[in-house]
Order: structure tokens, then C-alpha cells, then sequence
């Protein structure tokens, strides 16, 4: 099954929505897609909506950790919100959910940001 | 009750989804939980991608070969490729190493396996292949209560 | 695009409901309609569920193969099964026609599979098994709308 | 997928609402049951509801033609319901569609077959 992206930016963030598998074969053309959206709109952080994305594997986990470096690098932040238990297990596994900001929704995601800017 | 599906397809990125799928089928006749389900499909898909990206560079005309069989609820679970092979298996083991750091890999493919399987064995040598071999107890049918 | 799918699974009656799901797994990606979806499911349950009652009278130790490729929305399924045979392919392939009317067969499997795809052949000898093998074109892909 | 069957005795008539998919692996156990109540009941009519019918194949024909075979042996009929159309059309197919009484739902089953008594 397919992995869909809503993008939306407010500002210097960028929210993005998946839904559906996030595997290898769909991280390719994703990445790529990020990448142009980011560096056209000059984006500092991201709001990662994972509420709605079904299944998840470490190929999904190598492109969410590659963004984090990239924000890292131009001192933006990442936060994560409303992930399934399944998702959320397996950034505990690879030591990023303590790394990141979690919240439960996008509004407070948002704020998190603000107070931190 | 025992059951054997052997499955071979081209290793393209397509059929990650589909091995996915397939194995999820094939446990689903023995009632599993909705956590070892998921858990399942997450260790074939790191395995079957392994031998997509690692084992073939991406080729997409070889043939990854995926075993499943299940015995007494014991699970068994073999991804195989001709591709190849692991050099250090105990390095290509560890949490967070991967040869593919300028594919944004992140590493943890087999800590994901080790982690969601009861037994993880890795047979490989260069330039022949390898296989992963997975071993999973499913848990007890539970008795319906209606 | 190319791409196949090789699958051998136990002969047990199991396997035709997981059989139908890989292939309908496998054909998903290439955007069937639902017609041509519950048509490849059916001729695939006719052909396995052959294979398991008449290739091995119902056997639970052998094993059944299943071969699906696509190419150019060509999409060619053969099951195949090491059984016993058939011994004259053109009555058997009589609709109504069937061998086990104690098993209140409706002798229609042949004729659903030649109904719902573009071509059937039927290889078969007597002892040795049977390979069912069957083309259907996949309808072009419409553009989306949106 | 399982089959699921839905009995409902109503006097001499039979109501089954089958559910899920109706393969061979499914077909023995079914009719072993239907075997028995049929005998049990003194059932002299079927209604059969085919609505909820995700898949069927020619081992489902067998088995509906086999108790309708049953059925004309003791002087009783069939009627089908609300089949879906792919399962129609291997009725049709087979022939069976021409000799079965057809009705929309089941309530005109039951007064067609009041009205053939
Ligand atoms: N099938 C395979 N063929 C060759 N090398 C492999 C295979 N599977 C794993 N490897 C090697 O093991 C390393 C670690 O694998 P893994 O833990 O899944 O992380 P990742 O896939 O993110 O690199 C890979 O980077 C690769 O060098
Ligand atoms: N794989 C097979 N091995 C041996 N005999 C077969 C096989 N497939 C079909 N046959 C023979 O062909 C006949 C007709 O098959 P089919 O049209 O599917 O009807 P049915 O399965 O209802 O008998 C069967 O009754 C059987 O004698």
C-alpha cells in the first residue's frame, strides 16, 4: 500500500500527514519531494502528523532521521505527534524518541515550536 | 497443524509491500495477535529490503526467495538472496551500523529483527548470499467467549 | 513493468483462500479493476482447489505451485500440481463435466477459468501432474480525474 | 476469509444468510451442518441471502446445487436473494440462474413461496 504525504507549511514550518506504509520503496520519491519543498520554502521545522501511517519499518525511520539532521544542522527542531503505539515502539528501539519533541497534536506541536523560537 | 509457503520474486522495491502482505496472510489463518501481525510484517520487510538494497544493489532482476512455515505455532521465517553477502555479520548486526549511511539507512534493520523475533540467525557468505533465518512462538489461541 | 511471483504451498484447503490473496496482492499494484481483481481470484481458487481434490485427492503433504508474471499488463497465472493427472483434457474440460459427483462437484471449474480469462491450456499426464495455464490482457490504466 | 452461515427456521422453510467467502475449504463443514438441520427440521424450502457473499466459486455451486437437488427430490424449491452481481454471474454461467426462483429480498422469497404451497 502507499504511503501519502500531506504537506502543509505555516511560516518556517512544515507539517507533514502520512498515511498508508512508509517503507523503503515509498521513502525514495518522498525524500525527494522533502527535499525540494524544504529548501524552496526555506522551512526551519517539522511537524511530523503520524497518526494516520499504518505501517512503519527502519527504512521510514532512516528518512525521518535524515530531516532531523538536516534541522539540526540549520537549528531548526522536529517535533513528532500523535504516533501509533507500533511507530512510537520502534523510535524508542532506535533511541530517536528521546531525541525528539513528542506531542499529542499538532496544536500543541505548533506551540512547542513557537515557545521555543 | 503444519503449512509451507515458499515464495520467489524479482527484487524489486515493489514487492517489499507484497512479501508484507503475503506473510500476513499466511499467519493470519492461525489467529495471530494484532501485535505479532504487525511485528511480522515488520521484520519481512527489513529482510526482504536487505536483500533488495544490500544483497542486489537495487537490480531489479534477481530473485529474493521467502520461506514461511509454521508448526505447532512456531513460526519460521527465511529471506533468502544470491547476492553479495555480509562480510563481518557480528558488525552488520549492531544497532545503528549501516554500509549505507549515503542512502540515509538508519541501521536498524536487524535490531528490529532481533527485537520482534524470539531467534534471529544470519548465514551469509560473499558473493554467494545470504540467509536470515527468523524463528516466532506465536502465543496461544485464546478461547472465544461467546 | 515486469515482474513474478513464484509460490509452492501445502496441499491443504487452507491455501486456496491465501493462494486467491497473493494473487490478488500481486496484481494490486498494477491497478486492476475490481471486475478483473474477483476474476483472477476466482480462476486462481478453481485451479488450486484442482490441484488439491483431484491432483492429490486431498492430500495434505504435497505441494501446490503457483506462477504469476506480468508484463505489459499481460498477467500469465500457472498452477501446477505433481498429481495424479487427467487423463482426456477436453472431457474434463466439458462444462458440467466432473469426475467426483460424490463430492458434489459442479464440473464448472474449467469453464469459469476459460470465461474469465483470455486463454486456458491445460498440460497434463497422466501420474506425473497437471499445469493449468492461464493469460488474461489487464485493461489500460485510466488516467485519474483529479 | 471464513464463511459465516446465518440460519433462521421459519415452519418448513430454511433461511440462510451466508457471509465472507465461499471456497471448498469452507463447503464440507457447511454442509455437514446443513445436512443436519435440514433432517432435523423437516425443511422442504431454502431462502438463500447472498448479499454479504464476498466471493464464491464453483465448489459454492456444487454445494447450493447439490441441496437443490435435495430439494426437488422431496417436492420443495429454492429461491435465491440479493445475490451480488459476480456471484450472479457464475449462476448464471452454470445454468442454475435459469431454474432457480430469483427475488429481491426476502421477504418476497417468503410470500413467493407461500404463494407456490
Ligand atoms: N541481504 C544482505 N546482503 C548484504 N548485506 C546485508 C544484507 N542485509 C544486511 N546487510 C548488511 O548489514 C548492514 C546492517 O543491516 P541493517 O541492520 O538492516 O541496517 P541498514 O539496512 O539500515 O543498513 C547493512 O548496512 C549491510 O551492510
Ligand atoms: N489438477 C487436476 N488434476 C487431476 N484432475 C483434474 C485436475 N483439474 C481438473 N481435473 C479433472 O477435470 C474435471 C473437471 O474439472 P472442473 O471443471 O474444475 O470441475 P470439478 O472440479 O467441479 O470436477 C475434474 O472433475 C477432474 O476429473
Amino acid at each position: 500500500m502507499a504511503c501519502r504525504v500531506e504537506a502543509e507549511v505555516k511560516g518556517s514550518v512544515l507539517l507533514l500527514r502520512m498515511s498508508g506504509e512508509l517503507d523503503h520503496h515509498e521513502v525514495g520519491p518522498i525524500r525527494k519531494e522533502l527535499a525540494d519543498l524544504m529548501e524552496s520554502d526555506s522551512i526551519r521545522h517539522i511537524i511530523l502528523n503520524l497518526a494516520k501511517l499504518e505501517f512503519m519499518d527502519s527504512s521510514g525511520l532512516g528518512l525521518i532521521l535524515g530531516r532531523y539532521k538536516y534541522l539540526q544542522k540549520i537549528g531548526g527542531n522536529m517535533v513528532l505527534c500523535a504516533a501509533t503505539p507500533t511507530v512510537k515502539r520502534l523510535f524508542e528501539m532506535s533511541g530517536m524518541y528521546k531525541i525528539l519533541m513528542v506531542e499529542i497534536s499538532e496544536e500543541r506541536a505548533l506551540s512547542r515550536l513557537e515557545a521555543v523560537q | 497443524m503444519k503449512n509451507k509457503l515458499t515464495c520467489n520474486f524479482s527484487s524489486i522495491s515493489e514487492n517489499e509491500g507484497l512479501a508484507r502482505m503475503i506473510a500476513a496472510s499466511f499467519i493470519a489463518q492461525y489467529d495471530p495477535t494484532l501485535g505479532e501481525l504487525s511485528d511480522i510484517k515488520t521484520v519481512v520487510s527489513e529482510a526482504v529490503t536487505n536483500a533488495i538494497i544490500h544483497g542486489y544493489n537495487e537490480e531489479g532482476f534477481h530473485e529474493v526467495c521467502m520461506r514461511l512455515s509454521i508448526d505447532n505455532r512456531i513460526l519460521t521465517i527465511e529471506i533468502e538472496d544470491q547476492g553479495k553477502g555480509i562480510n563481518e555479520v557480528d558488525q552488520a548486526m549492531q544497532p545503528l551500523y549501516t554500509s549505507r549511511p549515503d542512502m540515509e539507512r538508519s541501521g536498524m534493520g536487524f535490531t528490529i529483527m532481533e527485537h520482534f523475533m524470539d531467534k534471529v540467525e544470519v548465514h551469509s557468505s560473499q558473493s554467494r548470499g545470504t540467509v536470515v533465518k527468523m524463528v516466532k512462538q506465536l502465543s496461544a489461541v485464546k478461547a472465544n467467549c461467546m
